[in-house]
């Protein structure tokens, strides 16, 4: 198999399924079907996939539609700058999520494993059971676990599907959170910005606690955080 | 006043009703801090996420930072909301309430004099909590719009897709380890109760092995020269093995010798029967 | 507006339309959104449009897609040469075999050559054709000839695939019937493939494995939650 038909298939593959690929998802469809069967052709490896994939990108520089690499894997997208027309495509416009919602997201998001107690002790409002639940059948956040306190309670996550939908290849690449400037003299509520404010710059400290656990949930999100604390520590 | 008899329907008064209930008296007229058209009041009331999120947009209102708020002031403001809320029937959520009552207790530990010895900061500043609780959620309501403005699917991203070619779903076999068929063999002779009688043994395992070959190498149209059926290079044993096969498959009427005469070379051959049993099973089938 | 952008905003809209589109339809999408506002770029004519998909059409030659014609307008379409690749990503994987069939195919193995009857003997149930059926059909079980008793039974080997499939030389490399006696029921690597080859099978999904992650949430949750509580009893 020479590189420009690797490329093809590639390119078809993505057309062609619904979701993301992975590179071992495309790896998949060069294997032989039946392992007893062997093949002519060698089945390409992870870095002949890789090459291709990035000439495929740059071959998009001039089409309408760019190759995008998010969490679950590679996609078609059309161009940003062209959604002005190809939104017209549709009548419907594409539906607004409420504060509620979107804070909820934030918070399960920016600070998982969290509890529904800990989300509306920040929000200073209960989290009424339809906006868990719609976030749950959008597959934006599921249940991680249960913290071992009495009534057991629900520690919620976002998902793949989450990071795909805002175009986020891992947790890293969620915008920063907010410096707020803090109290004087208030020494508990420094500690509490120190620790508390970015959950992502746990991430590089091995042991540290919320961080560490979304890394192995989403092993993709630990390519990228390096790069981003790297970028917004210029920035 | 702009007629805003519609919303405050249900408010049980008659001609005239009042803009609101204030403490059982009638509300006419709006704060003055209040510039919020009328007829929007309500709706706007109702954007409030909480307590907090009104605390916010009070101080945002006065462009103060958190950390300058006047408690004093802002629990004067945040009274009158609550009381307007009230007046409207708005379904006022107990945490608004418990709000107030923070802030109540806040002012009064401001005005409290500060014991003589207690040095500042020890005690702390009264408003430490509520401001922590008010940065806390205003980190996080930024954080919500910073998400919300991330490139959404069906928005601003959109995926595209190509027609798939004519093709029928593969359906792959399943796996299977050697492993799991051994277990099944282990349970299926353990209820047989095979183990104890020796029915199978290694040595009849090849027997059996070279059954099934020479079955596959003779056929009932053809003779096949008995002597084919050995292999030299399988030394003594294997000799051993063929011909316990082949006479293992002679008491089982599966195979027949044929020696025309004395000393003449021997044949074997499927009896006539046995493939006419086959063209009769295809037949039925 | 020029043609590189013309075609771009029609390829674009090819691919995110979810049926075929026709020149008009193309059309609609550089009308000026309301009729009274004009634009400064002339909404393209219709033989521009005929024209650009032409181009894409010639485009397509080296990609992994094409532009066909259709009844009702224009569409993207994976080119049929690729549909070996491309159809594996809906490829699945049939149910597991049932223990009923692992027990007919040991036994074939061990005591070929054997009459249904004799397995049944064995089995102490009946064997259903079907079962038979789907050994045959996998190759690895074959009629080697009938036993010479009314009705003619058929007498069952097994085959070479059979052999290659598990690795084995030959019917002597099975292990000894004292060695399966003293088996244990740990399943060994050869499952693992199964998730492995499938490519829809989302490997990545961190539901997968969802035993391991809760266990490692635990320690962290409670470590996040002694901080907070440690926070709050300070302020």
């Amino acid at each position: 198999m020479n590189s420009q038909q690797l490329k093809n298939i590639i390119e078809a593959a993505l057309l062609a399924a619904d979701h993301p690929l992975s590179v071992d998802q495309l790896a998949v469809l060069f294997m032989p079907a039946h392992p007893e069967q062997s093949t002519e052709d060698a089945a390409p490896t992870r870095d002949e996939l890789r090459q291709a994939l990035s000439v495929l990108q740059q071959e998009c520089e001039s089409r309408g539609i760019e190759l995008k690499e998010v969490s679950s894997g590679y996609r078609f997208q059309v161009k940003q700058a062209l959604a002005p027309w190809i939104s017209r495509l549709w009548e419907e416009r594409a539906p607004r999520y409420s504060r509620a919602l979107l804070e909820t997201l934030a918070l399960i998001a920016y600070r998982q494993p969290i509890t529904r107690a800990e989300i509306e002790d920040i929000r200073g409002v209960a989290v009424s059971s339809n906006i868990i639940k719609t976030l749950q059948e959008r597959e934006w956040v599921r249940v991680l676990g249960h913290r071992e306190v009495p009534g057991r309670p629900a520690l919620y996550g976002t998902t793949r599907e989450f990071l795909d939908f805002f175009s986020l290849k891992g947790l890293g690449d969620l915008p920063t959170l907010a410096e707020i400037s803090s109290l004087d003299g208030i020494p508990t509520q420094m500690h509490l910005n120190q620790s508390e404010i970015n959950p992502m710059s746990d991430n590089n400290s091995p042991d540290s606690n919320p961080g560490s656990n979304i890394v192995q949930l989403y092993p993709a999100a630990n390519d990228t955080k390096a790069d981003t604390n790297e970028a917004s520590a210029h920035g | 006043m702009v007629n805003v008899e519609n919303e405050v329907s249900a408010v049980p008064q008659d001609a005239a009703p009042p803009f609101a209930l204030v403490r059982g008296e009638a509300f006419n007229t709006l704060p003055r801090d209040l510039y919020i058209p009328p007829d929007a009041l309500e709706v706007f009331l109702e954007t409030f996420e909480g307590p907090l999120d009104l605390l916010l947009y009070l101080i945002k209102r006065q462009n103060l930072e958190i950390l300058d708020i006047s408690v004093a002031e802002i629990t004067r403001q945040y009274m009158v909301y609550i009381e307007l809320m009230k007046g409207l029937q708005l379904e006022l959520v107990a945490e608004y309430l418990v709000m107030a009552a923070m802030l109540a207790e806040i002012k009064s530990r401001m005005l409290l004099p500060r014991p003589p010895g207690v040095a500042e900061g020890e005690e702390g500043d009264p408003r430490a909590e509520l401001i922590r609780r008010l940065q806390e959620y205003e980190r996080y309501k930024r954080a919500a719009t910073d998400v919300e403005a991330l490139p959404q699917l069906g928005r601003d991203i959109f995926t595209v897709s190509a027609e798939r070619p004519d093709t029928q779903v593969m359906r792959l076999a399943p796996q299977v380890s050697l492993h799991e068929v051994l277990l099944a063999l282990k349970d299926v002779l353990t209820r047989a109760e095979m183990f104890s009688h020796h029915h199978v043994q290694r040595e009849a395992l090849s027997v059996r092995e070279r059954m099934s070959n020479i079955l596959s190498a003779v056929n009932a149209d053809n003779f096949t020269e008995f002597t084919t059926l050995f292999t030299v290079e399988e030394g003594r044993q294997g000799v051993v093995v063929t011909l316990l096969a082949v006479l293992e498959l002679i008491k089982e009427s599966l195979l027949e010798l044929i020696q025309t005469d004395t000393f003449s070379p021997i044949y074997v051959k499927v009896p006539r029967q046995s493939i006419q049993g086959v063209s009769d099973e295809f037949a039925t089938t």
